[in-house]
Formats: C-alpha cells, sequence, structure tokens
C-alpha cells in the first residue's frame, strides 16, 4: 500500500479544561481531496492550528511523510510543503496583490531569485484570475478576491498538502462555482487537499470521502455518501431539514 | 399604507475617491424581513455601514420613520433605532461573553429590560449561556456569529440589520438562526438581511432585492423571485 | 526580625504610590494604544499646583486633591479632544513621537516659569510607631489616598457602562461605534482620567518626594515598569505591579545595597517580559 | 570695535537648570560691572567684554558641540566651563584642542585636572581639603565620635566625596559602619536609611544633588534616623536645601568652598566680600552659594591675566593665567601644576535656626557647633 | 522595484555636500556635518528594526553606549583606534544577537517596553562596575593631540563612513530576499511564518543590522570626545530622537531616515542659536506639526496615499 502523506494518530489539544481535540486519528493520501465538516466549536480550525504548528499539540502524533512534525514552527510546516488558508484571512494589507503572492513563492516555494519568485507569482494568480489585480494593495479588495488571493499566496508555495479552511465562505453561488472548478484543477495537480466547509454543497462535489469533528473528536471518517446519511451526523451537524432536502436533490 | 419604516432614495456612497454605490433605492416596512442578495463587491456591506452611520452618503435620502437620518454619527442612528450587527462578527477581544452582549446595550438605561432582555437572548442560544464568561474571541466561528446577533438584539433595535447571517454556520446552525430570526420577527422585530445563501435568504425573508454594481436589479417578494428563471440560473444554481 | 518588618512596610508603602502614578499611564496605554511621555510631567504638574496653592495660599494638600484632579482632568481631556485625536488611530511610533513633543512644551514651560528648584511641602507630620516599625504619616496618608483612588478607579472600570466602552473602544473601534459608542468622546475621557491619576500623584507625591522637573522622567520610566510587571491597561494590574515593585526595591536595597535597588525592579521587569508578557495580572489580548 | 569674547555653554534646561542659572546671573552682573567701567584693559587699550551663552540642556555631548560653536562661530577667546566635574572634562577637552583657556569654577574632582590639560583652569579647591580637616573638626568637637555611615551619589563628585570622606574617617581613626553608592535616578532612600539605622552610626555622611539630599533628610525624619552629626554635601552650601527643608534643616552640617561671612579682600571688581555680597543681594534678593563666588572669581582670574599679559594672544594669556597668583573677594587663587586652585582652609558651615553659621575655620566662626537637634 | 537613478543621485549628492564641508565651512560647521551624519546612521541602523520590520525598537541609546565603552575600554588597553572600533562593532553585534533571541519574542508595546528597559539597564550595569567602567566617574581616552581642523575633517569622514556603510547595507537589505521578509513580517507576522518565513532568524538579523553601526558610531565618538560617561552613554532622550529623525524623514525608506536626521540636527542648530530659554519648547511644536501634517514622514508624501486607502479597508 502507499504510505499516506499526512498522518495524524492520537492528536489532542486542550485549551486549558476545555478539549478542543480528543484523540484524532487519520491519514490523507497523497492527492486525495477530503472534506472536514463538524458543528461549529467543533474543533475544525484548530485541527489545522495544530497541523501546521501554529499551536502545539498536547498529545499524538503528526507524520508528514512518515516524519513526526508535531513540534514544527509555522514556516517549517511551509516549506515542507503544508499550506493553508485562514479562516480570517491574513493578507500583507500594505503590499500589492502581486507582493503578497511573492511572498508564498519566495520564501515557501524557495525560489531563488526576487525574479523568480514574482514569475511564480504572476502564475499562480493567473490561474486563480486574480492577475488583473495584481498592482492593487490587498487592503483594498472585497471579501472573493482576498479569499482568492489567500488561494494564489497558498498555491504560489508549491504545496504538498493544502488545508482551505472555508475558502468559500461568503461567496454566492456563481463564485462558488468558480471556486469549485479552481479547486479541482489544484487537485489534478496532484496537491493533496483538506476542505474545511459549512457549504456542504461545496464539500459534497469535490471530495469522496468526508471526516466529521465533533466535540473535538472524530465521529466519522468514510466516502461522501455514507457520511450524509448517517444519523450521528445528522443530528451533530446536519440537521433534519439540511437533509431531507439534501436527499431530495439526490433524488431527483 | 403606514410610512416605511426605512426608506432610501438615490443613495450613492463610496470611499473617498472610489464609487460604491449608485443611487440605490430601499423600502423596508414595519415587522417585514427583508433580503439583500448580490454577488461579492456588489456594495451590499457599504449600504448597511452608511445606514448605520459609518459612512456618509454623498448623494441622496436616507429616512428612517420619516425623519432623515443620513449622515448622521452611528451613536445617533442607532439612538433612533437601527441596530447593525457588522459582517464578520467584530467582537471585542479581552471582553466577556457577557460583556458583549450588554455593550448592545450600551445606549439603554432601562436596567430591568436590559436584563430581561439578556436572559432571552441566552434562551435563544443557549451555549452563550454557558460560556457568558469566556474571552468573546475565543468562541468558534458559529459561536461567535451567535454573540454578534444577540449584541445587536440587546439594542432593542426597532430595525435590526445583519451582515452576512449564515457566515461560517454549520447547516444546522444556520437552521437554528433562521428559527430564531423568524421567532424576532413574529414578536415584532423587523429585519434587514444580507445573505450569501441566496437559498436561506428567500425562504427567510419577505421581500428581497438583488444588488449588482452598486444597483439595485431586481426587487420583489421572495417567493416570487425563488421560482423565477433568470434569479435562480444567476444565483441558485446547485 | 525587626528590619524586615520595616523593609516590608517601607516597600508596600512605597509601593502604593507607585501604583497610585503608573494606573493613569497603563490606562491611557491600555486602551488609547497610547504610550503616553507627557505622563512624567503631568505628575509634576499636579505636584507644583499643589505646592504653590500650599505655598502662597496656605492650602492644604488634601483640600487641592479634587482642584488638582478637576484641573488635570480638564487639561487631558482637552488635549486629547483638540490634539492627540487626530493621529490616534496612528501606529505607536507616531503617538509616542507626538507626546514626547508635547511633553518637551510642557517640560520647557515648567522649568522657564517653576526653575527646577526642588520643592516640597513641609508640613512634616511626623511618624507613628508601630512595635518596633515606624510608620512616616503622611507616606501613610499617601499610601491610604493612592489605593483610595486607584480602587475608586477600579470600580468605574469594572461596574460602569463607561468602563466596559473604553475597553471596547480600545479593542475596535469601529464596531464599538456601531454599539452607539462615541469614540472620541472615550478617547478624551480616558485621556482625562490618565491625567487626573497623574494630577492626584502629584498631589499625594507632593508631601512625600521634591517636586522637581529633573524627575519626570524618573517617574515616568517607574510607570513603565510598573505596566509591565503588573500587566498593562488594567487597574488591578498596576496596583500589584506597583507594590511588586516597591517591594523589590526595598528588599534589593536592603540585601545588595541602593546600587542594585533599581537594577532589580528592571531585572524584574525584564524577565515577566519574556515569561508573562501579560504581566501578573495581565488579561489576554492587551498586548 | 573690538571686544573680549568668553564663551558659557550653559545647563539652562534640563537637570542641571538652576546650576546653569546661578552661573548665567552671575556672569551677566559681572559682565555689566567690567563694561560700566569700561572693559578689562589689555595693554593699552580698555577692551568690552561680550559673554555669549548656550543652552546644552544638560546634555553632554551637546555640551562639548556647544563649546566647538563659541569657538568656531563666535570665535571666543575664554570658555567657562559648565557645572559639574563631568561636563567640565567634555568642555576642557574641547578647549585643550584648539588651545582656549578654559575657567572651571564648579568641578572640584582632581580626576578632571589630571589629564594634563594645559588650558584648563579650576576656581575651587581639591575635595580633599574639604575632608580631613572637617574628621579632625568633629573629633575635637565630639570626641565620642567612633563610627560614621556614608550614603554617595554615583557621580562624579557625591562619589568622590563619599569615598574620600570614608578614607579620611578611617584614617582619623573611625569606623565606617556603612558605605553604598546610590545610582542616579533613585527617588527612595528608605532602605538604606533603614540600614544605616541599624547600623546605629556616630556620624552620617550623605552626598548628592540638592533634590537627593532633601529627600533624604525628609525620610530619615519620617523613620526616625539620626545622629548626633549629620552631614549633607554640599547641601547646606545651597539656599534652596534650607529652604526645602525649613526646620528640618537644623544641625545639618557641610563644608563649602566658599561663605559669602568670609572676609576677603583684594583686587577686581569687587574689593571685599561684603560688596560682592551687597552687589548681589540687590540684584536678586538672595544669598549668593560658593557657586555665585566662584563663577564671579573667574571673570577676576582672566582680568587679572589680559592685564599682565598685555595682549591678546593665546599663549601669551595662557601662561599668564597660570601664574595668576591673586587675592580676591572669594579668596586667593593661585593655580597648581594641575590647573587647580590650590587647597586652603574651607569653612566648615552648619544649618542653625534655618540659617546657615561658619564653625571654621576660626576666623570666620560665627557659632559654635551643636549636636543634631 | 523602485527606479533607481534619483535615489543614487539624491545619496550621492547628500554625502558630498557634507563631505565637502571642510573646504568651505568653519569648523563647526564640520563638526555639524559629523553631527549629521552619525545620526544619520543611527536613524539609518534604527530603520532596519523599526522600518523595514516594524518593531518599535528603542535599544539604539544602548548599543551606541555599549560600543563607547567596548571601544573606550579596548583603547584604555592600548588596542589602537581603529582595531578598538572594530572590535566595539563587533562585540555590540553579538550582544544584540544574543538579546534579540531573548527580547524580539515581545511584539509590540511589549517590545518597545523591553528595547527601552535595555537601555536603563545597561547603564545600571555599566555604571555599578566601577572596576572596569570607572562607574560614574567615566572613562578618560588618550587624547589625540592633533590640530582641531584635522582631527574634525578626519571625524567627519569616519561618521560618513559609517553613514554609508549603513545605507549601502540598507540598499542592499531592500533588494534581497531578508528585505522582503522583513516587509512581510511587519504587514503580518503570523502570515509572514506561514508563507515558510523564519521570523526569529529575520528579526534577529533586523535588530543586529539596527546594532552595528550604532556600535560603531559610539566607539568613534567616545575617541572624539575622549571622555564618556554612563549618563551621558545611555540615554532614552537620545534614543526617542533617533526614532523621531527616522519617522521624520519616513521610516521604512531607503534614505527617509538619514534625510530627517539631517533636518532635525539643522533645525536643532537653529533653535539653540535663537531661542535660549525656549528651545525645547520650540522643537516640540516643531515635531507636533511635523506629526499632524507630514504624518508618514518627508519621503512619504506618495506613500502616503496608498497608506490612506489602506487604513480605511485595513480591518476585518
Ligand atoms: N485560543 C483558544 N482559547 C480557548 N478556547 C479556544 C481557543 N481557540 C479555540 N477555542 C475553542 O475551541 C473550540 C474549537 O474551535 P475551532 O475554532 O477549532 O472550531 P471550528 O470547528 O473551526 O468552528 P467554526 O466552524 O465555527 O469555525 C471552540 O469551542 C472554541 O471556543
Ligand atoms: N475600505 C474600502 N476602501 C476602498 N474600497 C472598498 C473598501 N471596502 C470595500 N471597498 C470596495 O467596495 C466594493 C463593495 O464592497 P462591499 O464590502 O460593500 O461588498 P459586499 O457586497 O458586501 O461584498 P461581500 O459579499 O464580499 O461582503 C468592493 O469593490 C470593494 O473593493
Ligand atoms: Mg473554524
Ligand atoms: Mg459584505
Amino acid at each position: 500500500m502507499i504510505e499516506p502523506i499526512l498522518r495524524l494518530d492520537g492528536v489532542s489539544k486542550q485549551f486549558g479544561g476545555l478539549a478542543a481535540l480528543t484523540d484524532v486519528s487519520f491519514s490523507l493520501n497523497e492527492g486525495e481531496v477530503v472534506g472536514l465538516i463538524g458543528p461549529n466549536g467543533a474543533g475544525k480550525t484548530t485541527l489545522v492550528n495544530v497541523v501546521t504548528g501554529n499551536l502545539r499539540r498536547s498529545s499524538g502524533r503528526i507524520l508528514f511523510k512518515s516524519e513526526d512534525v508535531g513540534l514544527q514552527k509555522p514556516y517549517q510546516a511551509a516549506r515542507r510543503g503544508l499550506a493553508r488558508t485562514f479562516q480570517i484571512v491574513q493578507p500583507f494589507p500594505a503590499m500589492t496583490v502581486l507582493e503578497n503572492v511573492t511572498a508564498g513563492a519566495l520564501f515557501g516555494a524557495g525560489a531563488g531569485s526576487l525574479g523568480d519568485a514574482r514569475d511564480m507569482a504572476m502564475q499562480s494568480l493567473e490561474f486563480v484570475g486574480l492577475d488583473a489585480l495584481a498592482d492593487r494593495p490587498a487592503a483594498n479588495l472585497a471579501l472573493a478576491a482576498r479569499k482568492r488571493l489567500e488561494l494564489a499566496k497558498s498555491l504560489a508555495m508549491n504545496p504538498k498538502v493544502l488545508m482551505l479552511d472555508e475558502v468559500n465562505a461568503g461567496l454566492n453561488s456563481s463564485e462558488i462555482d468558480g471556486a469549485l472548478a479552481l479547486i479541482r484543477k489544484i487537485a489534478e495537480r496532484g496537491v493533496t487537499v483538506l476542505i474545511i466547509e459549512h457549504l456542504m454543497k461545496v464539500v459534497l462535489s469535490l471530495s469522496k470521502r468526508l471526516l466529521v469533528l465533533h466535540h473535538g473528536q472524530l465521529i466519522a471518517d468514510g466516502p461522501s455518501a455514507e457520511i450524509v446519511a448517517d444519523e450521528r451526523v445528522i443530528e451533530a451537524y446536519l440537521g433534519a431539514k439540511f437533509a431531507a432536502r439534501l436527499k431530495e436533490l439526490n433524488h431527483g | 399604507m403606514a410610512e416605511p419604516m426605512l426608506a432610501l432614495e438615490g443613495v450613492t456612497s463610496g470611499y473617498g475617491q472610489i464609487r460604491v454605490l449608485w443611487g440605490m433605492d430601499l423600502v423596508v416596512q414595519p415587522c417585514e424581513i427583508v433580503a439583500l442578495v448580490g454577488s461579492n463587491g456588489a456594495g451590499k456591506t457599504t449600504l448597511l455601514r452608511t445606514i448605520s452611520g459609518q459612512l456618509a452618503p454623498q448623494a441622496g435620502t436616507i429616512r428612517f420613520n420619516g425623519v432623515p437620518i443620513e449622515g448622521a454619527r452611528p451613536d445617533v442612528v442607532l439612538k433612533a433605532g437601527l441596530a447593525h450587527v457588522p459582517e464578520g462578527r467584530r467582537l471585542f477581544r479581552g471582553l466577556t461573553v457577557r460583556d458583549n452582549l450588554m455593550l448592545g446595550a450600551y445606549l439603554r438605561t432601562d436596567r430591568q429590560e436590559i436584563a430581561r432582555d439578556l436572559d432571552w437572548v441566552f434562551d435563544l442560544f443557549p451555549i452563550l449561556r454557558d460560556r457568558q464568561r469566556q474571552d468573546a474571541t475565543t468562541l468558534s466561528g458559529g459561536e461567535q456569529q451567535m454573540c454578534a446577533v444577540g449584541r445587536g438584539i440587546m439594542s432593542r433595535p426597532r430595525l435590526l440589520m445583519i451582515d452576512e447571517l449564515s457566515l461560517g454556520l454549520s447547516p444546522r446552525m444556520v437552521e437554528h438562526l433562521s428559527e430564531a430570526l423568524l421567532a424576532l420577527n413574529r414578536a415584532g422585530q423587523t429585519i434587514l438581511l444580507v445573505e450569501q445563501d441566496v437559498m436561506t435568504a428567500f425562504e427567510l425573508s419577505h421581500r428581497a432585492y438583488i444588488v449588482e454594481s452598486g444597483r439595485v436589479t431586481r426587487s420583489g417578494l421572495s417567493a416570487e423571485l425563488a421560482r423565477d428563471p433568470t434569479v435562480s440560473e444567476a444565483y441558485l444554481s446547485i | 526580625m525587626a528590619i524586615y518588618l520595616q523593609i516590608l512596610s517601607n516597600g508596600l508603602m512605597l509601593g502604593a504610590l507607585y501604583a497610585c502614578l503608573a494606573v493613569g499611564f497603563s490606562l491611557v496605554w491600555g486602551v488609547l494604544n497610547v504610550i503616553n511621555m507627557l505622563h512624567g510631567s503631568f505628575i509634576i504638574l499636579g505636584g507644583y499646583l499643589t505646592f504653590f496653592a500650599w505655598h502662597l495660599y496656605g492650602i492644604h494638600p488634601v483640600a487641592m486633591l479634587p482642584v488638582v484632579a478637576a484641573l488635570m482632568f480638564a487639561l487631558g481631556f482637552a488635549l486629547q479632544k483638540l490634539v492627540i485625536n487626530r493621529v490616534v488611530s496612528a501606529p505607536v511610533l507616531t503617538t509616542l513621537t507626538l507626546t514626547f513633543g508635547l511633553d518637551m512644551i510642557l517640560y520647557n514651560a515648567m522649568t522657564y516659569w517653576f526653575t527646577a528648584t526642588p520643592r516640597r511641602i513641609t508640613l512634616d507630620l511626623g511618624a507613628v510607631q508601630l512595635g518596633s516599625i515606624v510608620l512616616p504619616v503622611d507616606r501613610l496618608v499617601g499610601t491610604g489616598l493612592a489605593l483610595a483612588m486607584t480602587l475608586l478607579l477600579y470600580a468605574v472600570m469594572r461596574g460602569s457602562s463607561i468602563g466596559r466602552a473604553i475597553v471596547a473602544v480600545r479593542m475596535d473601534r469601529s464596531a464599538a461605534e456601531l454599539m452607539g459608542i462615541r469614540t472620541d468622546r472615550i478617547y478624551a475621557i480616558t485621556f482625562g482620567i490618565g491625567a487626573l491619576m497623574a494630577g492626584v500623584a502629584g498631589v499625594v507625591f507632593a508631601t512625600v518626594f521634591p517636586i522637581t522637573t529633573n524627575v519626570t522622567g524618573i517617574w515616568l520610566g517607574k510607570a513603565f515598569v510598573v505596566c509591565v510587571v503588573g500587566g498593562l491597561g488594567s487597574v488591578p494590574g498596576a496596583l500589584v505591579g506597583g507594590l511588586v515593585l516597591g517591594l523589590v526595591e526595598s528588599f534589593a536595597g536592603h540585601w545588595f545595597g541602593p546600587q542594585q535597588a533599581i537594577t532589580a525592579g528592571f531585572v524584574l521587569m525584564l524577565v515577566l517580559l519574556l515569561t508573562r508578557p501579560t504581566g501578573l495580572v495581565g488579561v489576554r489580548g492587551y498586548e | 570695535q573690538e571686544t573680549i569674547k568668553i564663551g558659557a555653554p550653559l545647563a539652562l534646561t534640563g537637570g542641571l537648570a538652576d546650576e546653569g542659572h546661578k552661573q548665567d546671573v552671575v556672569w551677566k552682573m559681572w559682565v555689566e560691572k567690567i563694561n560700566a567701567g569700561g572693559g578689562i584693559q589689555v595693554g593699552d587699550k580698555k577692551l568690552k567684554v561680550e559673554l555669549i551663552e548656550y543652552d546644552y540642556q544638560s546634555e553632554g555631548q551637546r555640551a562639548s558641540q556647544l563649546a566647538e560653536k563659541l569657538i568656531n562661530d563666535d570665535k571666543v577667546q575664554f570658555l567657562f566651563s559648565p557645572f559639574g566635574s563631568g561636563h567640565t572634562k567634555i568642555v576642557a577637552g574641547v578647549g585643550e584642542r584648539y588651545q582656549i583657556p578654559t575657567i572651571a569654577c564648579v568641578a572640584s574632582s582632581e580626576s578632571v585636572y589630571d589629564q594634563t590639560l594645559k588650558y584648563l583652569f579650576g576656581t575651587l579647591s581639591p575635595n580633599g581639603g574639604m575632608t580631613t580637616a572637617m574628621v579632625k573638626f568633629f573629633k575635637e568637637k565630639f570626641p565620642e565620635t567612633k563610627s560614621i555611615a556614608v550614603l554617595g551619589r554615583d557621580d562624579v563628585f557625591p562619589k568622590s566625596m563619599a569615598e574620600g570622606i570614608a578614607k579620611a574617617a578611617e584614617a582619623g581613626g573611625l569606623t565606617v559602619a556603612y558605605k553604598e553608592l546610590y545610582p542616579v535616578g533613585t527617588m527612595d532612600h528608605a532602605a538604606a536609611l533603614s540600614s544605616i539605622k541599624a547600623a546605629k552610626p556616630d556620624w552620617i555622611y550623605i552626598t548628592g544633588y540638592t533634590q537627593d539630599l532633601i529627600l533624604a533628610r525628609k525620610q530619615m525624619q519620617d523613620l526616625g534616623v539620626t545622629a548626633q552629626i549629620v552631614t549633607m554635601v554640599t547641601g547646606p552650601s545651597y539656599k534652596e536645601f534650607t529652604d526645602g527643608l525649613g526646620p528640618l534643616a537644623n544641625g545639618i552640617s557641610s563644608s563649602s568652598w566658599w561663605h559669602h561671612l568670609t572676609s576677603y579682600e583684594g583686587q577686581g571688581v569687587w574689593p571685599t566680600t561684603a560688596a560682592f555680597y551687597e552687589d548681589f543681594k540687590a540684584r536678586t534678593k538672595g544669598d549668593p552659594d560658593y557657586v555665585h563666588g566662584s563663577c564671579a572669581a573667574a571673570g577676576e582670574v582672566i582680568v587679572d591675566a589680559l592685564a599682565r599679559a598685555g595682549s591678546l594672544d593665546k599663549a601669551k594669556v595662557r601662561d599668564a593665567i597660570a601664574a595668576t597668583d591673586i587675592q580676591t573677594f572669594y579668596g586667593p587663587i593661585k593655580f597648581g601644576p594641575n590647573g587647580m586652585n590650590l587647597s586652603r582652609e574651607l569653612p566648615i558651615i552648619q544649618v542653625q535656626d534655618q540659617t546657615i553659621k561658619v564653625l571654621a575655620p576660626a576666623e570666620i566662626k560665627n557659632a559654635d557647633m551643636i549636636a543634631m537637634p | 522595484m523602485k527606479s533607481g537613478f534619483p535615489l543614487y543621485a539624491a545619496l550621492v549628492a547628500g554625502l558630498l555636500v557634507l563631505a565637502t564641508t571642510p573646504l568651505y565651512a568653519d569648523n563647526y560647521v564640520v563638526r555639524t556635518a559629523a553631527i549629521v551624519a552619525m545620526y544619520g546612521a543611527l536613524a539609518t541602523s534604527w530603520n532596519f528594526i523599526g522600518g523595514f520590520t516594524g518593531y518599535p525598537s528603542f535599544s539604539t541609546a544602548a548599543f551606541f553606549g555599549l560600543g563607547a565603552y567596548v571601544g573606550a575600554i579596548c583603547q584604555r588597553h592600548g588596542i589602537p583606534m581603529g582595531l578598538a572600533w572594530a572590535i566595539a562593532t563587533v562585540v555590540v553585534a553579538a550582544f544584540a544577537a544574543l538579546l534579540g533571541g531573548i527580547i524580539l519574542r515581545l511584539r509590540g508595546h511589549y517590545f518597545a517596553i523591553g528595547s527601552i528597559a535595555v537601555v536603563e539597564l545597561c547603564r545600571l550595569v555599566v555604571s555599578s562596575w566601577s572596576t572596569l567602567t570607572g562607574g560614574g566617574d567615566g572613562l578618560n581616552l588618550p587624547l589625540m593631540s592633533w590640530p582641531p581642523e584635522e582631527l574634525m575633517r578626519f571625524f567627519l569622514f569616519v561618521m560618513l563612513a559609517i553613514l554609508l556603510a549603513s545605507l549601502i547595507a540598507t540598499i542592499l537589505v531592500d533588494r534581497s530576499r531578508l528585505g522582503f521578509g522583513l516587509r512581510c513580517i511587519h504587514q503580518n507576522e503570523d502570515a509572514a511564518a506561514m508563507v515558510g518565513i523564519n521570523t526569529t532568524v529575520y528579526k534577529i538579523a533586523a535588530y543586529t543590522l539596527s546594532a552595528m553601526f550604532c556600535a560603531t558610531a559610539g566607539a568613534a565618538y567616545a575617541s572624539w570626545t575622549g571622555y564618556i560617561d554612563p549618563t551621558d552613554s545611555f540615554q532614552i532622550v537620545m534614543t526617542v530622537k533617533v526614532v523621531v529623525m527616522a519617522l521624520l524623514g519616513g521610516a521604512g525608506t531607503i534614505l527617509g531616515p538619514a534625510l530627517g536626521a539631517a533636518a532635525f540636527v539643522l533645525l536643532e542648530e537653529l533653535f539653540w542659536a535663537n531661542f535660549l530659554d525656549w528651545n525645547r519648547a520650540i522643537l516640540g511644536v516643531v515635531i507636533v506639526l511635523l506629526i499632524f501634517f507630514l504624518p508618514g514622514g518627508l519621503l512619504s508624501l506618495r506613500a502616503l496615499r496608498r497608506l490612506r486607502a489602506a487604513k480605511i479597508g485595513g480591518r476585518e
């Protein structure tokens, strides 16, 4: 069997008395697109933070290509190819869009020179369709564009694993379609993608496999179709009404 | 028919040199839920900011219960009875959930009523009661949204404006919030909300406006808009 | 043993004065994001007002307390409203430079009008003897006043909606506006309170320390240390910070000699900065 | 019209502002007096004096910069150095480089003069004259004195005094029960004073600037720290000290380089100490202290040297100053090989009934020493 | 990125004006030029940490003072002047790197206080370690018995060389990966770490750079005046002044800090000479006016517009 690119083994994280993650184990295979869902406050963002070193796990092991990276710093995660987007977008506000992405290429992907980095950045801007705004200061972008900037920046880092924390939140349906196509294109390049999203439409159309977190515990891990029919998942997350709607859609 | 609660006429607004809204007209009647939908960057947030006094319109009038309020300071607008739950929650770091909620009632002086409303918010969102001593910004995204809406309710507005209601909320939570808002509305609360998820927006509201590039392009009863094929093609593709 | 009790009480009394001196500075820093370089001069100005009222008109310092408090509040309020508010949301460095410039003006004016001669109110109330411990009456009274004013401020910050509004404005100005809070007024009130507390410290100090423009920098430095030790922007932080600094200086002075007393305070501050940057009782999120 | 230009970097703001203003007052008084009499005799001409002052804000770097400005831009022929040994060193360094005679009026630490600067002359006598004589005098008055506690400010002059007295006391057979320095910027002496109290010395000796000493005296009172003899240097020499302390100043002894009760006679615009005192009193309504006296004397040195040199030639003037040997209202002035005024017997003073009394030397003494109340 | 030519032209012109003062002006003007160069070097150094990285550092006086003391102690032990300066530079740079490893963990206000405390602590340590430093008595350095004009010219060129070195370092950093990374850290340190910048190492590099030239300048200054003491060597006022200079010219720009230093020193000159009693207050008024009417510094008239636009949309 091929070795998983990212594996979590009994990972827990406590904030004081609050257990944000409890004994979470799963693995991602190279090239897979996996959805991570769960109610608000389930610990999804915390999970990403723990993997990228923004937070230190309380216990457990995190293996990236079989190497234990549980103690890495965020910059090391980035250089290894573990990229992420922030739920609350984090641009370099006074820099232009191009400069923002150049930073990703220069430091994350280790571009040899500033010039190279800028070329790589331009490519990734074109890829996400932001090239027209390349010279705008990042602070002036509207939300959708900022989210795409966040994506472009991560892409320029040439990631192996990309963790997208609600990159589609706040987009309307037609914009979401654009974003979906974009993420598919990324996955086609062989990047492993972990998508966190509350929009079931997005999650379901992208990933064949779903992980469900609830109160910091992984309560389900399996093929999407099975998961959305799972009683516990409906109870904890989807809600009866939404589940009914989903079923209807699938039938219709 | 009675005078509209909120009436905008030809409102033009923007940031410095950048113009975002181009002559917007909009009406909210008492006891209505009105939804604003539209693509990113259309200017929905800008519109709410202009109404609540954070931005001064460059042209046009905004009347609230017949009184012009364009260009008034936010505290004046709020006193008049217009509350704004901002995009991105904007809870106060360093203050507890409870303190955040109490700040919603900053301009009010009726202590007992405030205490009742606080209880009511806690009933609406029980998780907030459990977390009332926690720093509000360490809540999860969804919990924060509840706190922000609760804070808006605490000012006991005549018109509650909510930006991006369902942003980052789980489907179940959206359902829960929708029910809460409907309950509020049944009790007579007028609501103007901005919502990306058009399905939710149309389900929840009586009437809706579709905003594109700073202009209103369609408006009407939500149920009718939802059936309109041109609308569903642009916004409801699933 | 007796000497330790004496040193302990020296430290506590000194600490209360430190708390009183730092609390306004801490508040302004925490809420307005402004490092107020004027604070030392405000204290001395309060001291001069008290001294001259006593020296020229024979007014008792305690009677001057409300007067100085009111005057200093007005001065702080006006200064913030007219001058500092214009750049209040600029980065720390800008506001610091601005207050540094303002301090140069105030400092120069005070040295010109009052000269640098050290002044002192010669009330000399004597001391009370508690067993083997000697407690100077004016320091005791000063300690009492300092504590009372600090606690009063705490009650205001904690219990009133103005207090909550002050914190809200500190955290997110534009969201605070949406709550109906008039931020410019809150800023001015906060700065006014900062100046008021400096003035109160000045009144207390006028009976205990020599008042001269030469020491403005020293008091400012103490305010820095107290803030870090206790935690920025919080009243209990200033209180704890002040008391701890007073004790540390007092005991270090006894054990290692006066040469090391001040150094000990600074070392404590650096250690705390690194191990507990939010101070001993600091509030999260005040960085 | 040729004039004689004297440059003075002064601390008019900052920590030393008070001292700077004292120098300013006296020099202005002196210049007016000289010019009223037509100026200084140089050879066959009488030349008016022009005094050029700049504020160096009590910052050493700026003091040297302004000295340079005075020499280069204003073309001064003499420098008056500012208050204190540290800043004197800085200004004297500049004067030396340009061979401009520099008169230091308020620098008494010998370390300033052992750099063998050829163009630096100081009107104060060495600190040493203040310590040994004082120990001897106090032991005579209070033979039961056995131990001394010394607390000094860590700054050039106060530190050298603290160390000097400790040495002199040991040599004189006293035990040093406590000796510490406190750093610049100390605002609380409680810890040190509590330790001194525990050591129960017969004599407490504290050095520092006026504000330090006022605070220390106040805290001694508060904490009930006392001894038979309490000396503060240079505390009582300054009027600000007695004004600030009121009755608390009573009993404090000190030494000074000069006192207006002395009755010297000599050459210069003020023939007697009394004449100087009258003039000063008329102008400022206050009593002069040693800073005033010494600064005025610096002017007299220049008058005398120019008269003898008969020209403004740098080298000649310098040699003339070095050869100074005059009597003035301030006392005798004669520079030793290092440029410092020679030792003489310095007044020991004490505050009694809130006025300054002179205890020694015998010729000018006007009161007997009393123990601390 | 930026067009290079006007920058270099301005740089060369400025340095030439300073360097040629001995040809047409008296010693005092030369001295002022040397002081301009010295403060220019200090402000340019500060720019690495304060301007590029956005860390409000107030350590300048600590580095300057330590440089002065290390240089002075070396010279007193018979080490030749030039070598003493080099040793001072290296020792202080190492000190800054170590210190940076500790205090750069702090952010914002806390860093500001930490860096001020460093100045105070250095002063206290130096003044109580009297066996090595002479304590409150200060240290005398070997007097240089050159004619004043020659001495002045020498130190003018020394200070100019330090200034030039710091400016060249600035230009190199600005165009390198380091500079880019520092600007990212300035904007958003968390995001910077997320794109793979080793923020700790970058910040330490900036802090060390900001210390080096200060140390050289301090050591040279000590040789120049011939006497140093703790109070004058470690002055908070000096630290703040350098920051003001950099802000005045434009923090984060290449030439701004040096320009600001020149403007500040010349203004100070003007006020001392003309207003004996009120010079400090007038300087204060000037600072206040500058903050109001030129908040981004002399060089930032262009950048200002961009900043304003950014500020309006800056929150989220
Ligand atoms: N720094 C912190 N201190 C204390 N509690 C925290 C902290 N960060 C997160 N939490 C708590 O941990 C839990 C998990 O938070 P997390 O942000 O991971 O949720 P989430 O699954 O991403 O939710 P959402 O979908 O709403 O974004 C929440 O209850 C939150 O309040
Ligand atoms: N502070 C600002 N300065 C300049 N332009 C701005 C600012 N804020 C928003 N804009 C611009 O105004 C336009 C409208 O933005 P607005 O936030 O009102 O859109 P929106 O409809 O709320 O979009 P979203 O659904 O993304 O929240 C956008 O093009 C945006 O770039
Ligand atoms: Mg989340
Ligand atoms: Mg919006």
